[in-house]
């Protein structure tokens, strides 16, 4: 290999030599990106490319809509539309559905999509061996059957509410037999873009797939650029190397692109509930009353606008406030030092006691982290700061479950089932709640399954499990000149097709 | 080239030359006559060079310079430009240490062209370079070689050559010799000394060393510390020399020594026995094999008690290494030393009893002592070699040693820069006698010394020696100096003693070639 | 002389050796399970223990070394936990980023010292000296991440003139790699280059003191032309060494400058690589860039034999 | 023979003007940075949102950062940091490498050969490459900034203690005390030792400085300080983001190292200049004639 290097890097110096003319043409301004042509940033790259078979939200945020595409798919709103699936029957008891395929549809690589390719994308995700990150998604399926070519049944075990926007997501996107394996690499969908080349380190490009059965799309190209450094993220969006920051690492800045109209700044909502996360079972965070003391002591303002400088919402339960279910309980534990204290000595701690916090690299973690350690100074908690990378945090906190406190958000849409286990980092075990999350899946009628949910919002936020801190914001970036960007995301993803450029 | 001896090639008047405010020539005003040998001597710092490089142009840029020197009748340009066409083709220059002086990563051939270039340009140059070389002795293979390549004599030819390119009116010569060993020496200045005749060539030839001077100079400026305190014909600076500081130097040229009590040597004191010791060549993990060099090859010798035994050889001969063997700073690949029925030889480390035994006194009084370290804490370590001393004992001892050598021991508290070389080399050899040594090894005691002080040093070891019954094994290459000191002489080259005989008897009657030679290079008085 | 080469080059081997042992067994006394990290939080411990047989991590240690070394020399470091692709291949594809963005650090470096080292010596003590030095002063103290961050606000934030890293491969488009890398490459060489001066300057001071250019001056060049002709190249000796020591801190570098532009550099990678805790690759990418400084060193080493005369005889 | 005179470097030292100048400004920021020990104007562990970007005012002479916090308190305790990871870097630096280049000199030899091609070794290592290899053992901290920039350190005092060691040894008075049958150690420690110790005082005066630029530029790309604790760099970094709307709040830092570094580099430039024998050639030109 290191013949090789070499050998090409004597090809490079020849290079070097023949364009030194060229170095004439470095300074002058590289050519307007087409109107067809997108470059967006993301801050993570992801480890590959399968959406099927990793957690990583940077796969989601390149190949979901664009690349692969399941039965239905969840709009900017959180809707869930016909995909490849155009209409599905639902069974009178909710447990079995039929879909009706699309017509024409072929994979990037020229094969044919059809029923098969389905029955083979379910029973691998259901496969024990399975390697993908929602497992929960599919073992609820009992059995999944082609009827004929164009359409297939899907059968469940039980009712489920959400099934048809769980098979919506990126972990359910349909890929063929053929090109499974491959997809890590090479991925190949039934998408309106192609993969076209990984520049690892670097970037994916796509380009628009001239075969795709669906609405037309106007972009021809995208670029999604890799930069994990908000400063770089910063000058690249102002240098004009990028068209847009779909997700902008650096809130702070926002102010700079606000009051420039070569851009426009889009606030939305992510699923992403930032929580104080509290390991219930260590003591004293095993006491409610200490845990009350905590939610008192803490000034959501104050954290939103220091960590995310003023973009996010208060939240004071684990539930997004976007969410027609979602009722308000920031006021069930006001701010409120003296009670804190108050509490916090009847838990038998009139001096506070000593802990520690492990903060994940984000800078909601890492700021929102000393922030709260100022404000529970307040009530004589003394916190030390422990800063992780994700790999320790997942091993340390999240397997090990040795930790005191950190800070996260949880960015699974609905997710409020993660307090029925008993299992999950937070060691929160509560029989009621398992029961009335068992009751909430079951039920499939709208009325009653809201009904459920705000007492589990209820349930959550006077348990005080854990410190409840805002809503993550979408805080995206672009070309003012940009339209059909995702404001929302209520799902991880970069819905290329309907992004044009307007004049 | 038409000349005139009558007038002055070079003409000084009132120079003063500062640095910073230190003055480094005060008031120097003397002139040098078209096609005379004109010599400038000065011990160090007196500013003799600084002289030269003035006449030259070539003072460093820190230098303040008032006073006016006129060459061929008119003062020398301030101008770099116009100075540096003077230079070369009126005034050629040789230096001291003809290494530093040549460019290490140029041919020497191409260096001796580019001077020629300078005042000839392309024309037939290759005839010039061959016509140059002949005269300066060296052969044509030389041509290619780099500095390093050459010994020190070829590369002070080859300045020579660089030198004599521009076929200048005056030569000057600073210290020209003093890098080189004594054969060397004798062919260099004769060698100038011919060349100046056949070219009618003016020069200023700079020296330390009045034996030298006077055997090229008609005439001689005597410099110090910046002041030029007389100028007269050789003549008669030795025989009526009007100066104070002008006596010393010629009565320490004579080298006159108080004589020598006669001294009885008895037993055998100290035997060395088929000494070798040779020298691995080549870096670690290397692959190159080179023979090893043997610097001392099958030594033996014997030296009586209370006698002064001299090892005289050209440098390189090894007589270095043997000494450092005698006293255990070296080991010998074979061979042993017997001191009093003790024998070592090959141990890394001496046993006390016959390290006490054993001192050695340094060729250079400058770096002997640790700077930082008082005089009476350096002449103290050896102390560590007698057990069980008591304090007073150790300062009485110490005491004792300082004056010996005539000086005060309030001096034992100061450090070593408060004192002048010949007292350093005074505190040197307290320091060897702290433990009362049997056997003494002095390398190269007065040559790092100014001449002035030579002879007082070389009497007080005389002293010593029949005071406290030293034996002296006395290094050098000077056959003058120890012609005076030593009962015996060993002649040694090229790792082996090849000759020992009796001072005055080696000098009538020399065996071997080297002898010969060694005293051929000495360059006599003859005044 | 050939023999001081193969001498050279048996140094270099034995201290890749070296290398290796001490980076293999620092990494090894890590915390963590590969295999556990490969296969995830919910991994049943059978499969875990499956691929731990599978990675060879059950062999005693030595043999794990061995079996790495070896590897090493077949360039085989192998395959990256997180990306899962083999180390090799990714170190490979990063050095076309991170060689080119030193090198030309390096070219600009030399361009920029030197010439103002030789100026500043030149005017040794009058007003264009002391400019100078202030400026390499200056030059040494900012540190090179921030002088990166304000040539980005300048040229490519205000003037619009050059990307802010934004690294298209070499085969797509030469020139806006070669574009990509201009800015980079400046703020890496910036403190190099005003160290170069410094020393350069200090070299050709030392040189002009030196007695053959005396001697040069006697033979009746100018002061100037001395210097020039003599003293330069022998000012050049020390430099290369620093060179040599300069391209290692300037490979070393790019891990910092790689994360203000947004390059696709090996230091990029070793960040990700520790962040994410895969220490296949960041062992595969630290004897990677100890090779290439040790190899970086050896060339200088050699090329200093080939040009000084005094080395090219010696044993 | 200019650096064998024993005198009071200090002393001498203080009359050449860029020293001066160079050794009052880092003691300027080194006072302000042990007085944070005992004292800030603000506490820097109280963050006040409230009152963030706060401009120049009495209560806040440099204003406040994001967080609230004080900047003349923030660049204090920062300095403090810097100070102390570089600092303690060249403590390291010097009780390790210094022994190891004075047992390389003193023995020579096969031990001297592998000592050295070690240290040259290490010597091609940066700081950077170190912090790798302990950031990805032990996690980023100020503590394994300050222990790779130590390692580059080891190897910068062992090469110059190893150089001056050689070149006094050549000197006679070295012979001296072997004669008097003192080990090679004892030789190191006691005759060696002090007469090089001006060199390496001016060395460790170039590694306070790299050491300070080191350390930004480890906690710069996280490999150093880590929050709550601050440092120069890591308050660079941290303001980086903010450039465009909040300047001060990254030129601060960035001038207070830039100032430091170069007073630090001039004093250490000055007494260079003191100790080199070169200076000293020009005017005793002539000593050897």
């Amino acid at each position: 290999m290191f013949s090789l290097v070499f050998g090409k890097f004597f090809l490079l110096f020849r290079n070097l030599i023949l364009s030194i003319s060229v170095i004439f043409l470095l300074f002058t301004a590289s050519a307007l990106a087409q109107q067809s042509e997108i470059k967006l940033g993301m801050v993570l790259e992801p480890p590959h490319l399968d959406p099927t078979a990793g957690a990583a939200a940077a796969i989601d945020e390149i190949t979901y809509l664009n690349i692969f595409e399941g039965l239905t798919k969840i709009d900017a709103n959180g809707a869930v539309l016909p995909s490849l699936a155009t209409s599905w029957e639902i069974s009178d008891d909710n447990l079995t559905y039929i879909f009706k395929l699309k017509e024409g549809v072929k994979f990037h690589d020229g094969s044919k999509f059809d029923a098969e390719d389905v029955v083979f994308t379910f029973e691998r995700a259901m496969a024990e061996d399975s390697v993908n990150a929602q497992k929960g998604i599919f073992s609820i399926i009992e059995e999944v059957r082609a009827i004929d070519d164009m359409s297939v049944a899907i059968t469940l075990k039980n009712p489920s509410g959400d099934f048809l926007f769980n098979i919506g997501r990126g972990d359910a996107v349909i890929v063929a037999k053929e090109s499974a394996d491959n997809n890590k690499v090479n991925p190949i969908g039934t998408g309106p873009f192609k993969f076209v080349r990984w520049d690892r380190g670097s970037r994916v490009i796509l380009e628009a797939y001239e075969n795709y059965k669906g609405d037309a799309v106007s972009l021809k190209r995208a670029e999604f650029v890799f930069i994990s450094d908000p400063n770089t993220a910063i000058s690249a969006m102002l240098a004009g190397d990028l068209d847009g920051f779909p997700m902008f690492p650096a809130p702070e800045s926002l102010e700079i692109f606000a009051n420039d109209d070569r851009f426009k700044v889009v606030v939305g909502t992510t699923e992403g509930e930032t929580i104080l996360a509290t390991n219930n079972k260590r003591a004293p965070f095993n006491d409610i009353r200490v845990r009350q003391a905590i939610a008192h002591a803490i000034d959501r303002k104050a954290i939103i606008d220091g960590a995310m400088f003023g973009y996010g919402t208060p939240i004071g339960s684990h539930f997004a406030p976007h969410h027609p279910y979602y009722v308000d309980k920031v006021d069930i534990y006001p701010f409120d030092l003296e009670k804190a204290r108050q509490l916090l000595a009847e838990a038998g701690y009139p001096n506070g006691f000593k802990a520690t916090i492990k903060l994940p690299p984000p800078s909601y973690a890492r700021r929102g982290g000393q922030i709260i350690a100022s404000q529970l100074r307040e009530i004589g908690i003394e916190l030390e700061l422990i800063n992780v990378e994700w790999a320790q945090w997942l091993d340390e906190v999240f397997s090990k479950k040795d930790y005191d406190l950190t800070i996260v958000s949880h960015v699974e849409p609905f997710d409020i089932g993660i307090y029925a286990n008993p299992d999950y980092y937070f060691q929160f075990d509560n029989e009621d709640f398992q029961a009335l999350m068992q009751q909430l899946n079951r039920t499939t009628n709208d009325d009653a399954r809201r009904a459920l949910a705000i007492y589990a919002q209820d349930f959550l936020a006077r348990h005080a499990v854990n410190g409840y801190l805002f809503q993550l914001a979408k805080t995206g970036v672009w070309r003012a000149n940009i339209e059909g960007m995702w404001a929302n995301a209520p799902v991880e993803g970069n819905d290329l097709s309907t992004i044009r450029f307007v004049d | 080239m038409p000349q005139d001896r009558t007038k002055n090639i070079v003409n000084i008047k009132e120079l003063f030359v500062s640095f910073n405010i230190r003055p480094a020539l005060d008031n120097i005003s003397f002139s040098i006559k078209r096609g005379e040998h004109f010599g400038l001597i000065g011990e160090s710092g007196s500013g003799k060079s600084l002289t030269a490089l003035a006449i030259a142009g070539l003072l460093p840029p820190t230098a303040k310079m008032i006073g006016t020197i006129e060459f061929n009748g008119r003062p020398i340009p301030k101008n770099d430009k116009q100075m540096s066409r003077i230079r070369g083709r009126k005034i050629g220059m040789i230096f001291q240490e003809p290494m530093s002086a040549l460019n290490p990563l140029m041919q020497v051939g191409k260096q001796i062209i580019e001077a020629l270039k300078l005042h000839y340009g392309e024309e037939k140059i290759e005839e010039r370079l061959k016509k140059l070389l002949k005269e300066v002795g060296l052969e044509e293979k030389h041509i290619k070689r780099y500095p390093h390549q050459l010994s020190g004599g070829q590369r002070q030819r080859i300045m020579i050559a660089i030198a004599l390119a521009g076929e200048p009116e005056l030569l000057i010569c600073d210290e020209p010799t003093s890098a080189l060993d004594l054969i060397t020496q004798a062919k260099i200045l004769s060698l100038l000394n011919r060349i100046c005749e056949q070219r009618n060539m003016t020069l200023l030839f700079i020296s330390h060393d009045l034996a030298a001077v006077s055997s090229l100079c008609q005439r001689v400026g005597v410099l110090k510390k910046g002041v030029l305190l007389e100028v007269a014909e050789i003549g008669k600076i030795f025989t009526n020399a009007k100066n104070k500081y002008t006596k010393l130097l010629v009565k320490s040229a004579k080298l006159n020594i108080s004589p020598l009590k006669e001294i009885s040597t008895r037993n055998e004191l100290f035997s060395a026995h088929n000494i070798v010791r040779k020298f691995k060549q080549g870096k670690f993990l290397s692959f190159s094999k080179k023979a090893p060099l043997i610097a001392v090859n099958n030594v033996s010798f014997t030296i009586k008690s209370s006698e002064s035994v001299a090892l005289v050889g050209p440098s390189g001969c090894g007589k270095t290494t043997l000494a450092r063997m005698i006293v255990g700073l070296d080991r010998a690949d074979s061979g042993n030393f017997c001191l009093e029925k003790n024998i070592y030889g090959k141990q890394k480390k001496l046993p006390k009893n016959i390290r006490r035994d054993l001192a050695l006194v340094f060729q250079d009084p400058f770096s002997s002592f640790n700077p930082r370290q008082k005089i009476g804490h350096s002449i103290a370590e050896p102390l560590r070699l007698l057990d069980g001393l008591s304090n007073i004992e150790k300062s009485t001892k110490i005491i004792r040693a300082i004056e010996s050598v005539g000086l005060d021991k309030s001096m034992l508290n100061r450090y070593p820069h408060e004192f002048s070389g010949g007292q350093r080399q005074r505190l040197a050899i307290a320091r060897a006698l702290v433990t009362r040594p049997r056997l003494v090894v002095l390398d190269e005691p007065v040559s790092a010394l100014d001449v002035s002080v030579r002879g007082e040093i070389l009497s007080l070891l005389n002293n010593l020696r029949s005071e406290f019954a030293i034996s002296f094994l006395l290094i050098s290459h000077d056959l003058n100096m120890v012609y005076a000191v030593a009962d015996r002489i060993m002649v040694m080259n090229a790792g082996r003693i090849v000759e020992q005989a009796e001072p005055k008897k080696l000098f009538s009657n020399p065996q071997h070639e080297i002898t010969k030679q060694l005293l051929a290079a000495r360059i006599n008085i003859n005044y | 002389m050939f023999g001081s080469i193969l001498r050279r080059i048996l140094i270099f081997a034995i201290t890749i050796f070296v290398a290796s042992l001490v980076i293999f067994l620092l990494l090894d006394i890590l915390p963590g399970d590969p295999a556990r990290f490969i296969l995830g939080i919910n991994a049943d411990i059978e499969a875990v223990a499956a691929l731990r047989e599978q990675m060879g991590l059950n062999l005693p240690i030595w043999e794990r070394f061995w079996h790495w070394f070896f590897g090493l020399l077949r360039a085989d470091l192998g395959i990256s936990v997180t990306q899962n692709v083999p180390v090799a291949e990714l170190i490979g594809e990063r050095l076309f980023v991170s060689l080119p963005l030193a090198f030309f650090a390096l070219i600009l470096a030399i361009i920029i010292g030197i010439p103002i080292g030789i100026i500043a010596a030149q005017n040794r003590a009058k007003f264009i000296d002391s400019f100078l030095m202030i400026l390499a002063q200056i030059g040494i103290a900012i540190p090179n991440f921030w002088f990166g961050m304000l040539l980005v606000l300048l040229f490519s934030v205000k003037l619009s003139l050059l990307p802010t890293g934004d690294f298209i491969s070499w085969n797509e488009d030469f020139a806006a790699a070669l574009r990509s890398l201009i800015l980079p490459s400046i703020a890496l060489a910036l403190p190099q280059a005003a160290i170069l001066a410094r020393i350069m300057r200090t070299s050709l001071v030392d040189i002009s003191n030196a007695d053959f250019i005396r001697t040069a001056r006697a033979k009746g060049l100018t002061k100037k032309q001395a210097i020039w002709r003599h003293g330069v190249r022998n000012a050049i000796l020390p430099i290369m060494t620093i060179l040599g020591l300069q391209f290692a801190f300037l490979i070393a570098g790019t891990v910092i400058v790689e994360n203000v532009f947004y390059l696709p550099g090996l230091g990029k990678l070793i960040f990700i690589a520790i962040s994410e805790r895969d220490l296949i690759l960041v062992r595969g990418a630290i004897i990677i860039l100890i090779l290439i400084v040790s190899f970086i060193m050896m060339l200088v080493d050699i090329a200093y034999q080939l040009i000084d005369p005094r080395l090219r005889l010696r044993g | 023979m200019g650096k064998l005179k024993r005198e009071n470097l200090f002393k001498t030292a203080w009359f050449h003007p860029s020293f001066r100048i160079g050794f009052l400004g880092s003691f300027f920021f080194i006072i302000l940075a042990i007085i944070s020990i005992f004292w800030t104007p603000y506490n820097i562990e109280e963050l006040n949102i409230a009152n963030r970007f706060a401009p120049a005012s009495f209560n806040h002479l440099l204003g406040t950062d994001f967080f609230g916090r004080d900047m003349v308190s923030m660049l204090m305790k920062g300095a403090l940091t810097s100070f102390i990871v570089a600092v303690l870097a060249v403590v390291i630096g010097m009780i390790i490498g210094v022994p190891f280049g004075l047992i390389a000199a003193s023995y020579g030899g096969i031990i001297d050969n592998i000592l050295s091609k070690t240290n040259d070794f290490l010597f091609a290592f940066p700081a950077i490459i170190s912090a790798i290899i302990i950031t990805a053992i032990f996690g980023p901290g100020a503590i394994n900034a300050m222990i790779a920039i130590g390692i580059f350190n080891i190897a910068v005092f062992a090469r110059v203690a190893r150089g001056g060691a050689l070149s006094i040894k050549m000197l006679q008075f070295i012979d001296a005390a072997k004669l008097s049958g003192m080990g090679e150690l004892k030789i190191a420690f006691k005759h060696i030792l002090p007469n090089i110790f001006s060199l390496l005082i001016v060395q460790a005066s170039v590694q306070l400085s790299l050491g300070i630029l080191a350390e930004a530029g480890l906690s710069y790309i996280g490999f150093g300080t880590q929050p709550p604790q601050t440092s120069l760099g890591l308050m660079l970094k941290e303001a980086q983001s903010f450039f465009l709307i909040h300047p001060t709040l990254a030129i601060l830092p960035g001038l207070t190292i830039v100032l430091i570094v170069i007073f630090i580099n001039i004093a250490g430039d000055g007494l260079r200049d003191v100790l080199d024998p070169r200076l000293a050639k020009e005017e005793t030109l002539d000593a050897a004639g």
